[in-house]
């Protein structure tokens, strides 16, 4: 009861955020909800078991749909973010049935081959998305009203955070998990595993490709080297690991909290913050290996029963 | 070694594809075998840490970075010739490898691969970023005499330096073989790689093999990064590409296959050279190393689910 | 017509043959013991059955359907339900919610009739622990998550995968308790055993394996004073 | 280990509240300038600008106000290059945007700039596609480095003068080697488009180039750094000037691998944004010429240049390395004059004076504004044509800052 009184709080919170606040933090929570949703859409995927580099090109492909849509076919801004994310979907369908066979490091280093693929034949079809310099689009989306963008963005967030609720609370969690620890199992159980990761795999791509258009439209250009790059692939999965991996939490954690270091500690030390967010990153894993989420919750449960903690190997 | 009949329809076939592009674009034969080389060459102790300690290094490419900014701070600082600076690269990047392997990836061998990820992603992220505050974002070359030397063959002229890579690759490949046969060390670690539970209950120091593995893979790319130096620009980020490369290779020749890493370094190598030299197709040199790459790991996993 | 019908079934790993020109069957109420000394290929055949391993050659009918193509999910979806060796319970699921993947997926079933299902086979295996989570339970109480999972999906066949294994003798008595209430619900059960007294208390009927072949087949007092059979099991030792 | 996390954060917190408090002050001028500060270009650009503010404040400020710089780093990445601009706006209300680098961290600052409408005077990012982002209506917004296509037809321009001053030079062919980058790739659309327009004799290479051809490569800084395949398709061609438009770690290893399969161009020409440290003490560097915006010989014919160069060695210790740092410098003295000339911050007033103002740079050149293919606002049109003599850039064009002649052809 009192955790859902404070997930009211805080949701209630986020919505009126623009009342309270400049455009300047709301574009940085804008951007942390762009990386949280991707963050937790890799980590939906992970949740099968499926450790997936594709983020950054789902990613892009949806954003140049999007793009695409709006500058040759005139598409409405928002119709193109759907857009964006069908495409990406269609995609990852199709792409299933040949790459849902690999596992471990060989579905790894596939799905990144492939945003990199996506990323030369985009650069390479000049005349359809602009080629190496990209596509500039008349507008950004809201006319760039920063308040309708957040709520936008937010919107999208609530609507992943929901997927990944729904993944948790139903039927799914029960396929994913299964095949997560062993798939033989699994199928002997009636679980379908390729229905399943294919599923996921589309859904999670979806959501990628929503993202990815939603980022074009809010700067109103794609370009291979912007839209494809591994940042959109890191920073995701630095976020779900240092938030937490295997639930919904943790990245909305890990991206809140990164997102803001980074963006503190870059006016903070002008001159080689980076150093300092990859040390906090080592730290993070050194110290808390299971994640931020999972550790504090230890934390309050080890008030429950001290002396029970179970010894750490060294 | 007995081979199959198919095995030798396969090599039948290779040297086939090579004598066509031999005749066809000669220069893209020996640029591909160069290449190629250099990828396999910096591959393999990706492949060896990948392999023995489970470790995806996303820091891989950062080490040979540091190796390369070694040999120029030497080269700079003394005047000594990057070849020379082999051996005082390779201590000193031994040193920093194991120091780094000290702190930080020890304590994370038994957190599942995604924890080490993240955490050489962070190394990963440090390491660029000291050597950009050291060393500014400018790139920097060293010049000798040797690094551009050529050879002709008629009206057909092409550089010399980088078939030390070719040589290299296969030399570091048979002694890594032969130590992993032959020492007792080397044992060990094979050993260790196979079944390390194993390896420590018939008393094999598995934390020692950990150690000594990260620290010689290190060695590997000071020795890389010491060869290169004549014949690259070095900047922070310009170790980075090689990691995601190196990572392709060794997917590509399928975990602990040391051999493969060099055929498939040196065929992508080709592929890369021959669509670079055909004119207005250049842009397109990518996809041959990503399609092979994903071509020939979705093809093992059709060969290997039935 | 018999519950499951194997016709010639043969499977091989590259040049190595595992199993070769298996033809037997089971029948509902029937518990049919498969023994044999270890690397026979009992675990195989139990893989060809369930469909975790395509056959090479043969054919195996379910039901009076020819199941031979169907994946290992429709094969359970069908009626065919295994426990494997190794017990591997999902430790982020409680202990009736491993149970519960039988009836969500074997039969594709809600959550809420799933959790119904999944008690009352609790109450039939006698578990009740049923929100503990999978790290506070016995070795007992595992094995019958493992059997329970395989129920939930409302088998017609079943194999259990030396379920015994591991357990005392009282232990071992309970879960033999429970596979005969089983037998009386008119299932197909076939027990892959290594203790043969639990073989000689369920089986009315043992297949001998060796090599991948069937070397005896008949009751298991017959069968246990054939010369092959035991010299079978003997050079297991050499 | 727990205890002295929780600490560490709340160490930060206590900061991030000091920190937000500490941004008092009184009343200056703000300007603020969004720069990649990890870079090179970056980093002494930023230098360059705090150069020039406290050389103002050090002659009393702005209409009597210090003038404060407020530096947000883009960190290259388009999102935060945005976020930059909106702090600049709402959290520091600063007067006037500066900055520059990089034509995609600038595409998405576009549409932040366009909400604020403040005057602003970027000075790098040249790719047309930031001109087309911004379009024609945006009177504040004043661009000072020549954009793409310019640069490409102020090299016709400086080729035709040298040619009519030195008939013994040939650059009827030309070959482009291009990065496969945006950059590259707009710089071979640039000379493709020249070229069909020299073949009807018009545009800036009308009666110089009349064969051309091109070829792409991967860039050392994108991961390449085999230029091979490329060299050899040029070598085929035979060209009478090539030149490569990459980057800068792309400079020695394309000659050394020119050299090795004996390509030799009569011209050998770069066009990357900066050079390595110590390109000229490289003996392979002799005779390269190169497409700039400046070069420190400028020293010896331009006092502004000898000024700002000793300043900024004073100030910062080190020299400049890119054309950025005076451009950053530039970027400042503009539109300081142009404030004084206005007499007040009224943007109206402000634009039409900037619009009249002439300021004689360090980049050798007077800057003065004139509108450009899409934008009314446009500075610098032209680049200048160097050659490394001896180990140092030296301007052979334009004339009138010519620090030395051309040396043709070039050899090994």
């Amino acid at each position: 009861m009192n955790k859902k009184a404070i997930l009211i709080i805080l949701t209630a919170l986020a919505v009126v955020l623009p009342f309270f606040t400049g455009a300047y933090v709301l574009s940085i929570f804008i951007s942390i909800f762009v990386f949280l949703s991707l963050s937790l859409s890799w980590d939906m995927m992970l949740r099968t078991g499926q450790l997936s580099f594709g983020t950054a090109g789902f990613f892009g492909i949806g954003a140049y749909a999007s793009a695409l849509a709006v500058a040759n076919l005139g598409l409405n801004p928002i119709l193109s973010i759907i857009l964006g994310g069908l495409f990406s979907a269609i995609i990852a369908f199709a792409l299933g049935f040949v790459v849902l066979r690999l596992r471990e490091i060989y579905f790894a280093i596939t799905t990144l081959a492939l945003t990199h693929v996506f990323s030369v034949i985009i650069r390479n079809l000049s005349d359809i998305t602009g080629g190496a310099s990209g596509t500039i689009l008349p507008n950004a989306i809201f006319n760039g009203d920063p308040k309708l963008i957040y709520w936008a963005i937010l919107l999208i967030t609530f609507m992943v955070i929901g997927i990944s609720e729904m993944f948790k609370r139903t039927k799914i969690r029960f396929a994913i998990n299964s095949i997560r620890n062993d798939e033989t199992t699994a199928k002997s159980s009636g679980i379908d595993v390729f229905k399943y990761l294919l599923l996921v795999f589309v859904i999670t791509s979806a959501i990628q490709g929503v993202i990815g258009a939603f980022y074009a439209q809010q700067f109103a250009f794609v370009n291979p080297e912007s839209t494809f790059s591994l940042n959109f692939l890191l920073l995701p999965i630095a976020m779900a690991l240092v938030g937490g991996i295997y639930t919904t939490s943790g990245p909305i954690i890990g991206a809140l909290i990164l997102g803001l270091i980074s963006e503190y500690l870059k006016l903070l030390i002008p001159y080689g913050h980076l150093v300092v967010y990859g040390v906090i990153i080592v730290l993070v894993v050194l110290f808390l290996p299971e994640g931020i989420f999972k550790s504090v919750k230890k934390l309050f449960a080890s008030k429950d029963n001290v002396g029970s903690d179970i010894n750490a190997q060294s | 070694m007995s081979l199959t009949k198919k095995q030798y329809i396969m090599l039948f076939l290779l040297a086939l594809i090579i004598l066509i592009i031999a005749l066809w674009q000669p220069h893209a034969l020996i640029y591909g075998i160069q290449r190629g080389s250099l990828y396999a060459l910096i591959a393999l102790p990706l492949a060896l840490v990948l392999g023995i300690l489970g470790v995806l290094n996303l820091a891989h490419g950062e080490f040979l970075t540091v190796g390369l900014y070694l040999s120029y701070m030497l080269y700079e600082r003394f005047n000594l010739d990057p070849l020379l600076s082999i051996i005082p690269v390779v201590i000193i990047l031994s040193l920093i490898g194991a120091g780094i392997y000290l702190l930080t990836i020890k304590h994370v061998l038994k957190d599942g691969h995604l924890n080490q990820l993240l955490l050489t992603f962070g190394v990963s992220l440090i390491l660029i970023e000291i050597i950009n505050i050291i060393w500014t974002s400018r790139p920097r070359n060293v010049f000798t005499s040797y690094s551009y030397s050529s050879m002709s063959i008629g009206n057909f002229s092409f550089g010399t330096y980088e078939f030390l890579y070719f040589f290299m690759a296969i030399a570091v490949l048979i002694l890594l073989q032969l130590f992993l046969k032959k020492t007792r060390l080397g044992q060990a670690t094979f050993a260790v790689g196979q079944n390390p539970r194993g390896a420590k209950i018939v008393g094999i120091n598995v934390s020692y093999v950990y150690l000594f593995v990260f620290t010689l893979a290190v060695a590997i790319l000071g020795l890389v990064g010491a060869v290169m130096l004549p014949r690259t620009a070095i900047f922070p980020a310009v170790g980075s590409p090689f990691s995601l490369k190196s990572f392709a290779l060794a997917a590509m020749a399928g975990l602990g296959n040391m051999n493969g890493i060099l055929i498939a370094g040196i065929g992508l190598g080709i592929g890369e050279a021959v669509i670079k030299s055909i004119p207005g197709a250049g842009g397109w040199a990518d996809i041959v190393f990503f399609g092979v790459l994903i071509a020939v790991i979705i093809a093992r996993s059709y060969r290997e689910g039935n | 017509m018999p519950s499951l019908e194997t016709k010639n079934v043969v499977k091989k790993f590259g040049g190595l043959v595992a199993t070769n020109d298996l033809s037997f069957s089971v029948d509902n109420g029937e518990i049919l013991g498969i023994i044999g000394p270890n690397g026979a290929g009992k675990t195989t055949i139990i893989n060809l059955i369930a469909g975790t391993l395509p056959v090479t050659s043969g054919k195996i009918i379910f039901s009076g359907e020819d199941v031979t193509n169907f994946a290992a999910h429709e094969r359970n979806q069908k009626g065919i339900s295994r426990t494997f060796q190794t017990v591997r319970p999902l430790d982020d699921l409680t202990a009736i919610e491993n149970i519960m993947i039988g009836a969500l997926f074997g039969q594709k079933m809600g959550l809420k009739d799933a959790r119904e299902v999944a008690k009352e086979i609790c109450k039939l295996i006698g578990f009740n622990n049923f929100d503990r989570s999978i790290d506070q339970l016995t070795v007992l109480e595992l094995k019958k998550i493992e059997l329970g999972r395989a129920l939930a999906s409302d088998p017609d066949l079943l194999f259990l995968d030396e379920l015994m294994a591991g357990l005392n003798m009282e232990e071992t008595y309970e879960l033999i308790d429970v596979i005969r209430k089983l037998q009386k619900r008119d299932l197909a059960i076939c027990v892959v055993e290594h203790i043969m007294k639990v073989v000689k208390e369920l089986t009315s009927r043992v297949i001998v394996l060796d090599q991948g072949q069937i070397i005896a087949k008949g009751p298991y007092e017959e069968v246990s004073q054939q010369k092959n059979v035991i010299a079978a099991y003997l050079g297991e030792d050499e | 280990m727990k205890k002295s996390y929780l600490l560490i954060v709340l160490s930060f917190l206590l900061a991030f509240v000091l920190f937000s408090m500490s941004g008092m002050a009184q009343e200056p001028i703000k300007i603020g300038a969004v720069n990649p500060l990890g870079d090179i270009t970056g980093r002494q650009s930023t230098n360059a600008m705090e150069l020039a503010v406290a050389e103002i404040n050090e002659a009393g400020g702005l209409l009597g106000r210090p003038v404060e710089l407020i530096v947000v780093d883009s960190e290259f990445r388009p999102e935060k290059g945005a976020a930059a601009i909106e702090k600049l706006a709402t959290v520091d209300e600063v007067d006037f945007f500066v900055g520059g680098m990089s034509s995609g961290v600038h595409l998405a600052q576009i549409p932040s700039l366009k909400k604020y409408k403040k005057v602003t005077v970027w000075a790098g990012a040249a790719s047309h596609k930031a001109e087309e982002a911004i379009g024609a209506d945006a009177d504040w917004y004043f661009h000072l480095h020549p954009w793409d296509y310019q640069q490409g037809a102020s090299y016709g321009v400086g080729w035709n003068a040298i040619v009519k001053e030195n008939p013994e030079i040939d650059i009827a062919r030309v070959f482009l080697a291009y990065e496969e980058g945006a950059f590259g790739s707009d710089s071979y659309k640039a000379y493709a488009a020249m070229a069909e327009q020299a073949s009807e004799g018009k545009g800036a290479f009308a009666g110089v180039m009349e064969e051309f051809k091109g070829a792409s490569f991967k860039s050392a800084a994108m991961g390449g750094g085999d230029y091979r395949a490329m060299l050899q398709q040029a070598k085929e061609y035979n060209p009478d000037l090539f030149i490569w438009a990459g980057y800068d770690a792309d400079a020695i290893p394309m000659l050394g691998q020119a050299r090795e399969i004996g390509f030799e161009p009569n011209l050998y020409v770069g066009a990357p944004p900066g050079w390595p440290a110590n390109f000229g003490r490289n003996p392979l560097s002799d005779k390269v010429i190169l497409y700039g915006m400046w070069a420190p010989a400028l020293n010896e014919v331009s006092d502004v240049a000898k000024h700002f160069w000793d300043a900024y060695v004073e100030m910062h210790d080190e020299e400049p390395a890119t054309y950025f740092a005076p451009l950053g410098y530039t970027n400042i003295k503009f539109l300081a004059k142009g404030i004084e000339k206005a007499g007040t911050l009224e943007k109206e007033a402000v634009i039409s004076a900037l619009k009249s103002t002439k300021y004689v740079s360090p980049l050798g050149s007077t800057l003065e504004i004139s509108p450009s293919n899409i934008i009314q606002n446009q500075g610098f049109t032209r680049q200048k044509i160097l050659q490394y003599q001896d180990g140092k850039q030296h301007v052979i064009w334009p004339f009138e800052f010519a620090t030395t002649e051309i040396e043709y052809p070039f050899s090994w």
